[in-house]
């Protein structure tokens, strides 16, 4: 082909929606490899990094994606005359116990937050940041969250696993388990899959 | 006391004893539990008082915290201390509370999509050329239940809703039949059933095709052995007696 | 302010899906006068053209826009082709209750909806999900629909009566409204308002 591959994935990052991840880009661009499609979106990373521009290539959701700096956040809520949505305090609280401690049933959430958390959950499922990932095998078959590629992308985070302290929680979770009272106990590994991927 | 003010911003009873325990300036790994529960207690009470309901968990925190004070205040005379600390009971869960809290905390500095940080949407002289393309459809099967649920959930009054699909009765294929005829002219006989999705449908579908070359509306020909069998329509534009 | 005049223009149609002009920007930067932003505007569209990137700057009629350089259309068109879309709520509704309720009058359809369906019934059809399947002998000869064998493919399932059924549908879409008591969501609602503030 004639243009570059690097201007190629950059036209496609720029007129994408989504974050794309070098395997998408792969399954466009035919004659590539993916170790080139990979050095092509570290160089245009690197390239915006340096340039300064009111908007950089992001690493976020798995993917690339172009975003704007935060500095000019105000000057596009006015253009868009809107602002920001935000979470109540007890759905954040209830999205960073789903986002650390997933898989997690919904009456886990409960016991850490000391109250229902119905209402929450409907609401942060309808603004799709979590999901249903399946169901656990106890009696009612209760269903097991988790958050969704969306969470990743609203909140500028790479996979789930590099959430900051991430590994910290998992550490002090294991910790938990291994103390904590039998009726407590959740073990989530035996859980089945849903249709959603 | 400023209760009023505060009043509806405890979620729940840990949100309320953390509350308490800032207030009273005291460290969390040594409550001063007497004092704790004494004004948990009297939120509780003026909670009752100005009439709002208090939830159950609220109550079971109550209870904890007083079973707590009972068990600090006695010495144990059975024999079975472990030596633990009874507001352990309290401590870890509001421990793993308050990490909750500052992680939720965390998130919400990180840079936000459409609050901080801002991406681009589909532009404008893109969109019209959009309109010719078919994009694979990002769907699966729970989200149409999930569609369908709050149909129901929401369900206008007056309406009944029955998930048992509508059975096609033999008249109203025959109908749909002739139609498709009419505008499709001669007609494989295979065709007919190629959007038939259930085998109550084809079923409804076969009957309707007899019954339409039985009243002579429809002629059914197979022009060779192998071939699928065809079908025409035997009445001019106005023949639509079935229509009555 | 202290990002400089280009950089928030640059932002601004950036992030804007129309043509941006010079007025519209003066509307939301109040500060700066009609012929600097021209001038940053003129900028913005030379530093683009001299960086020969896979997208530019250009005047068009409505204004100023980004768009990516010819070249580059074959494999965005290819990008689209192949990305998912998906269904609005409203949409995904409409073709529930014709999954279910086939075969259906648009009239039944907007009495469950409470809406017009008009708009909506053409995106389904246009999507291949349901098709007109007849008219009914009734005055005005109102149509008839129904799913097709596409919707089948879509959804992954074998036929119309192989989808799930009411309680089954209960049961997993959300047990939340189920087991929390009416007055502890009421609870919580209020709370999450108060708590906004």
């Amino acid at each position: 082909m004639a243009e570059s591959l690097e201007f190629i994935i950059e036209a496609l990052l720029f007129t994408s929606e989504k974050p794309l991840n070098a395997h998408e880009i792969n399954s466009w661009l035919s004659g590539e490899t993916l170790a080139d499609i990979r050095q092509a979106l570290g160089n245009l990373k690197t390239q915006y990094d340096s340039m300064g521009r009111s908007f950089a290539l992001k690493e976020v959701a798995q993917g690339y994606q172009f975003r704007t700096r935060p500095e000019y956040a105000p000057y596009i809520l006015k253009m868009f005359k809107t602002s920001p949505t935000r979470l109540s305090r007890a759905a954040m609280e209830t999205l960073a116990i789903i986002a650390y401690k997933q898989p997690i049933l919904r009456q886990e959430i409960e016991r850490l937050r000391g109250v229902d958390v119905g209402g929450i959950l409907k609401t942060l499922m309808e603004k799709g940041l979590i999901r249903i990932v399946g169901r656990k095998s106890l009696p009612g078959r209760p269903l097991i969250y988790g958050t969704t590629t969306r969470f990743l992308e609203v909140f500028d985070v790479k996979d789930i696993d590099s959430l900051p302290r991430m590994k910290e929680i998992k550490d002090m979770v294991s910790d938990e388990e291994q103390t904590a009272p039998k009726t407590e106990e959740h073990q989530l590994d035996a859980f089945e899959q849903t249709s959603e991927t | 006391m400023d209760y009023e003010v505060k009043l509806e911003i405890f979620e729940g009873p840990l949100d309320l004893l953390l509350h308490l325990i800032h207030k009273n300036e005291v460290d969390i790994f040594d409550i001063p539990i007497a004092t704790i529960t004494d004004q948990y207690l009297e939120y509780i009470d003026m909670m009752k008082a100005l009439n709002i309901e208090v939830a159950g968990d609220f109550l079971i925190m109550a209870s904890t915290l007083i079973h707590i004070k009972s068990k600090m205040l006695l010495p144990d005379l059975t024999g079975q201390d472990d030596g633990e600390d009874p507001r352990i009971e309290i401590t870890r869960p509001l421990l793993e509370y308050m990490r909750f809290k500052e992680l939720a905390g965390e998130l919400e500095e990180r840079e936000l999509l459409d609050r901080d940080v801002f991406v681009r949407h589909l532009p404008s002289y893109l969109q019209s050329q959009m309109e010719d393309w078919e994009p694979r459809l990002d769907v699966n099967l729970f989200q149409l239940m999930d569609a369908f649920k709050r149909i129901i959930d929401e369900g206008l009054p007056g309406v009944q809703l029955t998930l048992q699909p509508e059975r096609w009765s033999v008249t109203e294929k025959t109908e749909v039949i002739i139609d498709l005829l009419k505008e499709a002219g001669p007609t494989f006989f295979q065709r007919l059933f190629s959007e038939d999705r259930s085998l109550s449908e084809v079923v409804v579908t076969f009957l309707a095709v007899l019954e339409l070359v039985h009243l002579g509306l429809v002629k059914v020909s197979q022009p060779t052995h192998e071939s699928d069998i065809h079908l025409v329509l035997s009445i001019d534009e106005n023949g639509e007696k079935l229509d009555g």
